[in-house]
């Protein structure tokens, strides 16, 4: 019993957890036992306290092919072609060691990408940081620096593309930065894999050695950042984009060979969650026999075995017969290919060592972990915030200073210090790329299709109204991917929120969920991949509720597809949506009067659909090349955006505004601008009335200046002056 | 005419350069970094990536591949030899080419757009170029600085030996404003030849600029030359 | 007075070592037996110094700044006056 | 007999270093007087050989090999045996 009850204590599980894992073994279990319910029991690998609420989320449509529960999603584009993705977080990693975490975040995802037997084709990543000014913008600059670093230093070296991201920086976050990253790969339809093994079949271990990497970090990643976490730091683990590039080019051709059955990814909680997965879904047990285990250091004990998180490891199960190829295979590619274990009939994860059975315990026990179902209770000094009053909102004497000082912020500056340092065309079918366009788009090679896609969340709106803000994100990520001209498919999503077992914790992430299945009900999309993050939070903060959406659309035909920048001289702007934006949550407030309150914009789905229906409709008609969302910063900052990317300005004239400062800087969802030639005008206008949507004829493209026509007032900025205070700010972080 | 696209481990725009090849109506074949024969090739591309991860220093592992002695003979045979990216890299670490490449002045990986002047056109990667004609090539690489000791570059400009320099943007409205040279080459050098001109190394990527839908074409004739240069010689 | 410092800053043992990794079984191809291959990084640098121990502690202080105390350790290898 | 070598691999003096200056300007700005600091690599590894002297040589041959000597130089720092 002592010999139980002590590792008891120094696994963390409580007690209840406890006597149900003794009530499922039918007896008491060993420490190593133990410690795989701890791992697989995490709320990392075992969902226990979303997984209730993630089944409110829209799961089926007509493209999807593989929903949540597998290593990624998978969405059929057509033409014998499919793409699977999925989102991951690596936010606690990072927090400790941002150019490794960030690195190995990168090469996980990509791992869960080839475990569905698809070639990596894009990779996107949603960060978020503390505060640039102050004392503490030291410790940003240094995080920022890192986890651009390890992004780049991974994606690049591995050769996959970094096409899209977004950066975005909150003081809630000065103590627990966000860095989710997420992989797009491409595959034929029939070569989709699964997490599967048939009965007696070997289960190859394919990669780098096992060492004492990470160890405990699945439970690590689950638990809040503490002074003890600290003390509980696992040996960082260190990628290995070179070893990961070996496994991945072994692992395609394995499939492209039809040499395996199977595959399955070794991520967090390495060989304890990937075999034990893969049992339990392939209704098996399987055995484990830890002596072939190919070790990087001596001395390893089982239980450091079982817990390491060592990097670029995956489980392929060969088809009968091929096991000899499949070896041949990696080791031409000079990686070991060794068969670990073997499926068999009783639903038990066996694990042996030194002939001794060290751990025997049914598959189902590990999978099926409890849930919990808790009372949410809002935070009330949210609501009061939501409620202040922002119409008595004094009125800025210099606008064309607040543009300069809006383009200037850190939200709204320009990326290009961040996505300079990715590769982002290696594969050669970026056809849109970073800070040309609201979303990438990605070709495939000889089709005219493409996908594009997208990340977005917006923490101001989520912290103020979790729900509507986890609505606007995935409706925002759907419009830039439908600006570029590409039909939503589906979503993946990056759940980041605080502790659920705290009212408030609870309240934001399933008041986060709810929202985003309204609007997926609303926008027919289904999710098909996630991840969730939880304890985002510390003894004294909690980040806003951050649902990092990740929107991938298709292009039925590369020609007709848009980009952001103005391009040609005498085009006429259009703007699709109400003129106004209104001053909740936006970053005008925060900006120009230091204020983060207010109601988020009200959405209206039905709207937000038809807008986006519209746009894409002008796109492939191929009337429009020129279209950009108006997001944060509102209508002024979309317009200097639009002059940015080809150095070409415009003249806008509005008349009768209600106040400027909320028709320049105000923001509202479902408006998007564009641009279309004279012959084209009249008829992508009716186009718009056919849609019975509002929409306004603002301007004309041209010259090397932006002016705002407005009743008693004349707005201009030269493009130079708008560069200048756009181009610096992260120049500066990123020099 | 088959062109041998060296495949390093790690090695990661091998396909891409052979998509490049092939849009030409180039055969392209990758060939393993073990390979101890290169029959049936008339010219050799090392392909831009990480080789053995660059670890080390880029293209420091992958001269010692088996591959790279079939790569010199190829070269003393006169046949082409092109290294792109890591494979320039490579070429000068194998000592194919004079000169090394050096961490980029601004201490990390750079992919954008830059622009390039054509110094020669009498070679088989550019004779499908005008004199002093400006290119827009993206680049993607973190040790791309040219060094050369004084000698070398003084002999490698009196031979005219660079095929390659960056240069300011042409355009009206420049978008590559603070310093068009992207890594603090010397001379500006973003590509040479060895004095006989069959081997050639530039750290920009023309396999990523053989299609105006992917943003430049700007490297097809880079790849239509070789391929008339090998017509020639068949 | 000035001193020559060199410092060597490498990875902690346990953690892995891509670039060690890699260089080893090139080695290994080319006939060497080399094992447990390890790369870091080697600062040289002058200092500003009354003597030789006040140089080694400033080196050591340096160290310990340059350092990633997660996944390195640091030493001063060497302290040389100049003439 | 297993031997322990370091090598220390660096630019030649007269090759800008901007990672040594990068450092230099992060050491200034904490107040340490360093000048001319180099960054290089350091490789440390376990040899196999009959005695110290070999082990030395085949140090050597490694340090050549790995060198490129356009740009760098090395040095064997140390051959240690192993018990
Ligand atoms: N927020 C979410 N929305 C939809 N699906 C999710 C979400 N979070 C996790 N999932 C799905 O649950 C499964 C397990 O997730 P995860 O443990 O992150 O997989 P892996 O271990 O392969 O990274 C995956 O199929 C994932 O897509
Ligand atoms: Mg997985």
């Amino acid at each position: 019993m002592e010999e139980t009850l002590h590792p008891l204590k120094e696994t963390g599980i409580p007690l209840s957890e406890y006597q149900e894992i003794v009530r499922q073994l039918g007896r008491e279990p060993n420490r190593l036992e133990l410690y795989l319910f701890k791992v697989m029991w995490s709320e990392h690998c075992s969902y226990k306290n979303s997984r209730p609420l993630l089944r409110l989320l829209p799961k089926e449509g007509p493209s999807v092919l593989q929903g949540p529960g597998e290593n990624a999603g998978v969405v059929d584009i057509g033409e014998g072609w499919a793409v699977a993705f999925k989102i991951e977080s690596h936010n606690h990693p990072s927090a400790v060691e941002p150019v490794q975490g960030a690195a190995t975040g990168v090469g996980g995802i990509i791992r869960d990408i080839m475990a569905m037997g698809a070639r990596p084709i894009a990779l996107l990543n949603s960060l978020r940081f503390g505060k640039l000014e102050g004392p503490e913008s030291d410790r940003t600059r240094f995080l920022v620096r890192g986890v651009v670093e390890g992004i780049a230093h991974y994606g690049n070296a591995i050769g996959v593309p970094t096409v899209a991201g977004e950066v975005y920086f909150h003081p809630d976050y000065q103590d627990n930065p966000l860095v989710n990253a997420m992989c797009v790969g491409l595959l034929r339809v029939d070569e989709l894999k699964k997490s599967r093994a048939s009965l007696s079949r070997p289960v190859y271990y394919v990669g780098s050695k096992t060492g004492r990497d990470g160890i405990g970090g699945a439970a690590f990643a689950s638990e809040e950042l503490s002074e003890e976490s600290e003390s509980k730091r696992p040996s960082v683990q260190v990628g290995d984009p070179f070893m990961g590039k070996l496994t991945l080019e072994v692992t395609l051709e394995a499939i492209r060979q039809d040499l395996v059955e199977g595959v399955q990814d070794m991520g967090a909680a390495g060989l304890t969650s990937s075999l034990s997965e893969m049992a339990h879904k392939s209704g098996l047990g399987l055995e484990l026999n830890l002596d072939l285990v190919p070790k990087r250091e001596s001395g390893m004990s089982p239980l450091e075995l079982m817990l390491s998180e060592s990097q670029e490891r995956m489980v392929l199960v060969p088809r009968p017969g091929k096991e000899q190829e499949l070896e041949a295979l990696a080791l031409r590619w000079g990686l070991d290919a060794v068969p670990v274990g073997t499926m068999i009939a009783e639903p038990v994860f066996r694990i042996v060592s030194q002939g001794q059975i060290v751990a025997n315990v049914p598959t189902r026990a590990l999978a099926d972990s409890p849930t919990y179902v808790r009372e949410g209770q809002e935070n009330p000094a949210k609501v009061a915030l939501r409620a202040m009053d922002l119409s008595q909102l004094p009125m800025p004497q210099n606008l064309e200073e607040v543009l300069l000082q809006l383009l200037a912020s850190p939200n709204l500056c320009s990326r290009a210090p961040v996505f300079e340092r990715y590769d982002h065309q290696v594969g050669t079918n970026t056809a849109l790329v970073p800070g040309k366009g609201d979303a990438a788009i990605v070709r495939v090679k000889g089709t005219n299709r493409a996908v594009a896609v997208k990340v977005d969340a917006n923490p101001r709106y989520s912290k103020l109204a979790p729900r509507l803000g986890a609505m606007h994100a995935l409706a925002e990520a759907a419009r830039n991917v439908s600006v570029v001209g590409a039909r939503p498919l589906a979503y993946t999503d990056g759940l980041n929120c605080g502790n659920p077992e705290t009212p408030h914790g609870y309240f934001e992430l399933s008041e986060t969920i709810q929202g985003l299945a309204e609007a997926s009900r609303a926008l027919g999309l289904p999710v098909v991949s996630g991840n969730v993050s939880l304890y985002n939070e510390g003894p004294n903060y909690r980040i806003p509720p951050t649902p990092m959406v990740g929107v991938v659309g298709l292009l039925e035909n590369l020609e007709h597809r848009a980009e952001m920048g103005f391009r040609k001289a005498g085009e006429f702007i259009v703007l699709i949506g109400n003129k106004e934006g209104s001053f909740g949550g936006s970053e005008y407030l925060w900006v120009a009067h230091r204020l983060e309150a207010g109601s988020p914009p009200p959405l209206d789905l039905a709207h937000e659909a038809k807008v986006q229906a519209a746009i894409r409709d002008l796109i492939e008609r191929g009337w429009v090349q020129t279209a950009h969302d108006v997001a944060e910063g509102g209508l002024a900052v979309a317009l200097a955006e639009m002059c940015f990317p080809y150095g070409l300005g415009a003249t806008i004239e509005i008349r009768n505004p209600a106040r400027p400062d909320a028709l320049l800087f105000g923001e509202a969802p479902g408006r998007i601008l564009f641009t279309v030639d004279q012959a084209k005008l009249q008829m992508a206008v009716k186009v718009l009335e056919t849609f019975g949507l509002a929409h306004k004829i603002l301007g004309q493209v041209g010259g090397d200046q932006l002016t705002i026509l407005m009743p008693k007032q004349r707005l201009q900025w030269s493009l130079e002056s708008l560069r200048a205070a756009w181009a610096n700010t992260l120049r500066e972080v990123l020099p | 005419m088959k062109v041998a696209v060296i495949q390093f481990p790690g090695s990661n725009c091998d396909q891409d350069a052979v998509w490049a090849l092939q849009q030409v109506g180039l055969k392209a074949e990758l060939v393993w970094h073990t390979a101890t024969k290169l029959e049936g090739f008339q010219a050799a591309l090392l392909p831009g990536g990480f080789s053995y991860g660059d670890y080390l220093r880029a293209g420091a592992l992958a001269k010692f591949s088996p591959v790279m002695q079939e790569v010199r003979r190829m070269a003393e045979r006169g046949n082409p030899v092109v290294g792109i990216c890591n494979g320039f890299q490579v070429l000068t670490e194998a000592g194919l080419l004079p000169g090394a490449l050096l961490a980029n002045t601004n201490l990390h990986f750079t992919c954008k757009e830059v622009f390039l002047r054509v110094e020669r056109t009498d070679l088989p990667f550019t004779a499908g170029y005008k004199p002093g004609q400006v290119l827009k090539i993206p680049i993607a690489h973190g040790e791309g600085r040219y060094y050369a000791d004084s000698e070398t570059l003084e002999r490698l400009e009196q031979n005219n030996q660079v095929v390659f320099r960056y240069a300011p943007d042409p355009s009206p409205n420049p978008s590559v404003g603070e310093g068009f040279n992207p890594n603090g080459s010397l001379n500006h050098i973003a590509g040479i030849a060895n004095e006989a001109g069959n081997v050639l190394g530039m750290m920009p990527h023309p396999e990523r600029a053989v299609e105006s839908a992917l943003g430049s074409a700007d490297g097809l004739p880079f790849f239509t030359s070789l391929k008339q240069a090998l017509e020639v010689v068949a | 007075m000035k001193y020559h410092a060199t410092l060597l800053i490498e990875l902690k043992d346990g953690i892995l070592d891509p670039q060690g990794r890699a260089v080893e079984s090139v080695l290994k191809s080319l006939q060497y037996q080399a094992e447990n291959v390890r790369v870091g990084r080697v600062l040289e640098m002058e200092l500003e110094a009354a003597n030789e121990s006040e140089a080694r502690v400033t080196a050591h202080h340096i160290g310990k700044a340059l350092a990633n105390p997660v996944m390195e350790v640091f030493v001063v290898e060497a302290i040389k006056e100049l003439a």
